[in-house]
């Protein structure tokens, strides 16, 4: 990344940022349902989708608000989702946790974990025998890495060589329930090797060391059409759920993870480097949150869907 | 009498159950976390995180069954359940049978569903008429805190595998729950309120649904009787059918979807077997065959709501002048 | 004309679909192997075998469908499906939903069921009703060879995901299936034989118990027609109830179980829409509440007879006098 | 194992041989319906089982007549089984493919594949907090490693300490698809490592070996209380499921195999090393299909269930 695109990514974190408080902010006053958000993992986000091509695709799970915003979706009709509006991506049906936006490639959001896992084999496919260079990324927790359907999905998508980049954002979290009590592996990626696919572990609260790591990843598949599984090891901020009173967080892990916040990794490595002053941080900070505020208004201006929605889009 | 909240009466039932037999245990995907004090009291062999794997933790509840303890499972939500319909249909539904009897599977499954949350269709869906399709489980869908606590009970000593389905919408609804030893047996509906006009039928949130309205038909001289199937499956034939045959007019009220469902079973129940005694057609009032949305106002509106019942119940009292 | 079984007649829709169409892909467990007429002409891309895994087969052909090809998956035996529900249900049933209508998923899911192999309940399990209750599916389940032909063909064509049931008793079925293009409609029952008296309802094998019974009922003077339901979801409630209507005595036959199955729903639909024409209680003739068992003499039991269908008929009648 | 066990172990192994020779033969006149057989892995089975103690529980799959032998099973009630009659192990319910029989601890044959994998983890769990020194064998096919639930069983076994020893019956084939088409890796046990388990893999066609590896695996279970997978390499010789010509079979591998096969393998080795006679291996062989002859007249002779039986054993 040259110095633009690291200030660019930067901006880009901190919208995301940005849109996450917004829909807590909501749902604290009652004007949207409940979300998982994934604060403090926007350096995978950014880090990963800035990696891809425009036409490449995303399938990615319930916390892919950063993934969207990150693929340049639109956070008014994002917000408009999350309120159940008509001009939300999927008409106010999908609500929060399954945004899928098919002008932006991304596929799917799934709440199913591992739903992404089972599907992205097959949009995959679809790209290696319909033709083109596209490559499919999919997003999933480690928690997902649990379910069954990661091991048939690595397998199958290596014995069939299907051009998948596999996210694992290894969070630490599964929920209310912490990695080390569901796994006895350090980490997911390794398991790559079982299925004889190529696999790499990455700091994932580095967003220069995400890109980088994709990049390279990026390039691999395009090159072998082969899959690659990238492991992002980071943390979840907040809660899994808002709201979530993380009472059964240990305080000193996540002061240690907090300390390691992405944004502010990126930020003090920029303005150290010279490239930012801390002025022009502020005015990117000001201006994304100006934009969330035009966003939740035109949200919230958009009206809920009629009754008749109930049972259109059910069957083609 | 106590007042107490759904959520409440689930776990004060675990609680006395894992108190009164030892072989008893619980464990799912951040039960652990979230029932801190049955952890304190029973310990950590007895309330278990697990991975998040839906399959392996029914597979296992039915595994340990089989061979002398008495698993509790919170697979969380009921879509969830379709990454375990292997291990619940042809595992603990089945192996009983395909042992010629050698193996029992005493076992429960809780799940929650219904709107209320928000969240959309993959959190979202009834459907426990597939479980009540399958051979070997029974199904319980209650419909206040005094049934969420005595059918619990029930359910964890019952020898067969139990689907416990928690309707979202009464999570937090307080409810009388009598003091001491609360014990509903499964397989019997309970009449909610008495009435010679007209049969309302239904489980879970939609009981109050009927009771409203209810209420409004008696302020227009309709008597409704209202039924609470509590347990769908084994359901209780007789009390339905002593209404129907009473009143020979049913309507069937659930939120899962028509084709198939527990009202279709009740409609063609009554169809067969009180045929005579009908004054006019049985009308199933469900939700639509959609997926649920995650937008509040279609959230809301896919549920039956009490005036869709009056007016159903107006629709058939004209269709049919008695 | 020509005579073919049934599994001729699955596989000659499969080479023509993939003719007609190259976005058009059949892979399973086996199917390579099992398929090399198919594999030689269109090559391993598009008839592939996969590892054995149910439920990524589903999820990919789920995804292939989204995404611009036209997948057929054969999983095999019903009770494989277990492994797939999520992916069947909650992806390829409610994501075109979900999305707002951004995505289609045509999609066919081939599975066999039914007793006539002996092998047990991990084997034979009719879990149709399953699919039929849920959202964005549709669910085929045919009884000739000509329909097996047509109506996997209108599944292939269709952009909804498409569950089509293989009853293993007519794997071997030959039958008469028309020269040149054969495109069956989904969601239109044949009138298999005309009559006044009273209506079979049925599917797949249980339509030809139907038939026989109808001979003999002929011979005792009562005049039955017998419907081939042939599509599960969407239903053809027209044909059923013109029908209904026209006799006024139903029975609905499967070898299904009977709660919440498809015949619950008929029962529904004909005790709630055709009400007023009923001269007698809608019957339902079905498997038993039980896992299908393995011993031949059993299994044969398990699945409704003609002379059971006869009974059932008998005793409508002279319970309602005409 | 000494040399009478080692006689004891080829006694077996002829039996289990006999027992599918039986079956396919009355199938083959249509007097039992269509099953599975493990022709050529008789020391999978003998192996194992042999090295289990009467106490130890056993889950398998749907070729599983092997490991009900090695437990010393009844032969007749087994047929009685197969075909469908009163006085099978599980009153003709089951059939061929799911005998399960609790007086000798062998709690599930599964024609699910994979289920086997599923109640495991249960069984062991029950061992656990029950009490007692047993432990539990699984045997599963390299077909059901590839199976979500394999991965989902094997990390939760470890994450848990259950006393499972998992066997792989990796015979190269999975119903009509090669183990190679399947998956890159070479062997499913290494995948345990993973799961933090530790992992063995033998030559499945040496019952001496089998053995061995089975000893060991099952005293470091006892000692630690922690799962075990043990890879045992064989082969299917005859086809998936009978009728089957094989027609899609490598006829060189095959035959590799066949001069491999087990039974002939331990019959050569006793008789080089002296412990045995041709005689007394022939007189052996004559024996057990003797008591074939017995088992299958003692099935026939017993009734089928009565219709009643329909609709028993459902509910408890
Ligand atoms: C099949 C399924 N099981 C359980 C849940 C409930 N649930 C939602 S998110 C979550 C944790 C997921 O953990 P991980 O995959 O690590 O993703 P993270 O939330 O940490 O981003 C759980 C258990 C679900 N949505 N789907
Ligand atoms: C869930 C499931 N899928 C498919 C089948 C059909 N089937 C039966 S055995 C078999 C192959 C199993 O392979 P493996 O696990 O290696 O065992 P093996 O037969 O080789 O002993 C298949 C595909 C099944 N019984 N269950
Ligand atoms: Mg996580
Ligand atoms: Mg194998």
């Amino acid at each position: 990344m040259d110095t633009r695109e690291r200030v660019r990514a930067l901006e880009r974190m901190m919208l995301i940022r940005a849109y996450e408080e917004t829909v807590i902010a909501l749902h604290a006053e009652q004007r949207a349902a409940g979300t998982c958000t994934a604060v403090g993992q926007e350096a995978a986000a950014v880090g990963v989708v800035s990696a891809l091509s425009a036409d490449d695709q995303i399938l990615t799970n319930h916390r892919s608000a950063g993934h969207l915003l990150a693929r340049g979706a639109d956070p008014g009709r994002m917000l408009a989702e999350v309120m159940g509006r008509r001009d939300g991506y999927c008409g106010g049906k999908s609500g929060s946790l399954h945004i899928a936006a098919k002008e932006l490639g991304v596929v799917l959001t799934s709440t199913i974990v591992g739903g992404e896992l089972s599907l992205v084999t097959g949009v995959a496919l679809s790209r290696s025998m319909l033709g083109g260079e596209g490559i499919v990324a999919c997003f999933f927790g480690d928690g997902a890495a649990c379910e069954g359907r990661f091991h048939e999905s690595l397998n199958l998508a290596a014995v069939w060589n299907l051009p998948i980049l596999y996210v694992c954002e290894n969070n630490q979290w599964q929920a209310f329930v912490h990695r080390r009590e569901t796994t006895l592996a350090d980490g997911v990626a390794p398991q790559a090797a079982a299925y004889g696919m190529d696999w790499r572990t990455v700091d994932g609260n580095d967003v220069d060391a995400v890109r980088a790591a994709a990049e390279r990843a990026v390039a691999t598949i395009r090159e072998t059409r082969k899959p690659f599984l990238l492991e992002v090891q980071t943390y979840r901020l907040r809660g899994h759920f808002e709201p979530d009173d993380q009472s059964y967080v240990d305080p000193q892990e996540l002061e240690r993870w907090r300390a390691r916040d992405p944004i502010l990794l990126a930020r003090n490595r920029l303005i150290t480097e010279g490239h930012l002053s801390d002025a022009a941080a502020q005015e990117m900070e000001a201006a994304v949150k100006g934009r969330m505020e035009q966003a939740a208004a035109f949200a919230e201006a958009s009206p809920f869907p009629g009754f008749e929605a109930l049972t259109t889009d059910v069957y083609a | 009498m106590q007042t107490m909240t759904v959520t409440d009466a689930v776990s004060a039932a675990l609680a006395e159950e894992m108190r009164r037999d030892d072989r008893v245990l619980i464990f799912g995907e951040g039960v652990a976390t979230k029932r801190k004090d049955l952890l304190a009291e029973f310990g950590a062999a007895r309330v278990r995180n697990t991975p998040l794997a839906e399959g392996i933790i029914a597979g296992t509840a039915a595994g340990a069954a089989a061979t002398g303890l008495r698993p509790v499972v919170d697979l969380l939500f009921a879509p969830f359940l379709c990454y375990a319909m292997d291990e619940i249909v042809n595992s603990a539904g089945k192996l009983r049978y395909m042992s010629g009897g050698q193996f029992a599977f005493p076992m429960v499954v809780l799940a929650m569903t219904g709107g209320g949350w928000g969240v959309g269709a993959q959190h979202n869906h009834n459907v426990e008429a597939w479980f009540v399709h399958s051979p070997g489980l029974k199904v319980v869908m209650p419909s206040t805190a005094a049934d969420y606590k005595g059918l619990l009970k029930a359910a964890i000593r019952d020898e067969n595998p139990v689907l416990f389905f928690t309707d979202i919408a009464l999570g937090y609804a307080p409810g009388a729950v009598p003091e001491g030893e609360v014990v509903v047996p499964l397989g019997k509906a309970a009449v909610r309120r008495e009435g010679a006009d007209v049969t309302l039928v239904s489980y879970a949130k939609s009981v109050h649904a009927c009771l409203q309205a209810a209420d409004r038909l008696a302020a227009q001289g309709m008597a409704a009787e209202v039924i609470d199937l509590r347990t769908l499956k084994p359901l209780d034939e007789e009390t339905i059918l002593r209404s129907a045959r009473k009143t020979g007019r049913v309507v069937v009220v659930h939120e899962a979807s028509r084709m198939c469902g527990v009202g279709a079973e009740i409609a063609a129940l009554v169809a067969e077997k009180a045929f005579g005694d009908l004054r006019a057609p049985v009308m199933r009032l469900t939700g639509p065959d959609a997926p649920a949305p995650a937008s509040f106002p279609l959230e809301q509106a896919f549920a039956p709501s009490a005036d869709a019942v009056v007016e159903t119940v107006g629709r058939l009292v004209g269709l049919v002048p008695a």
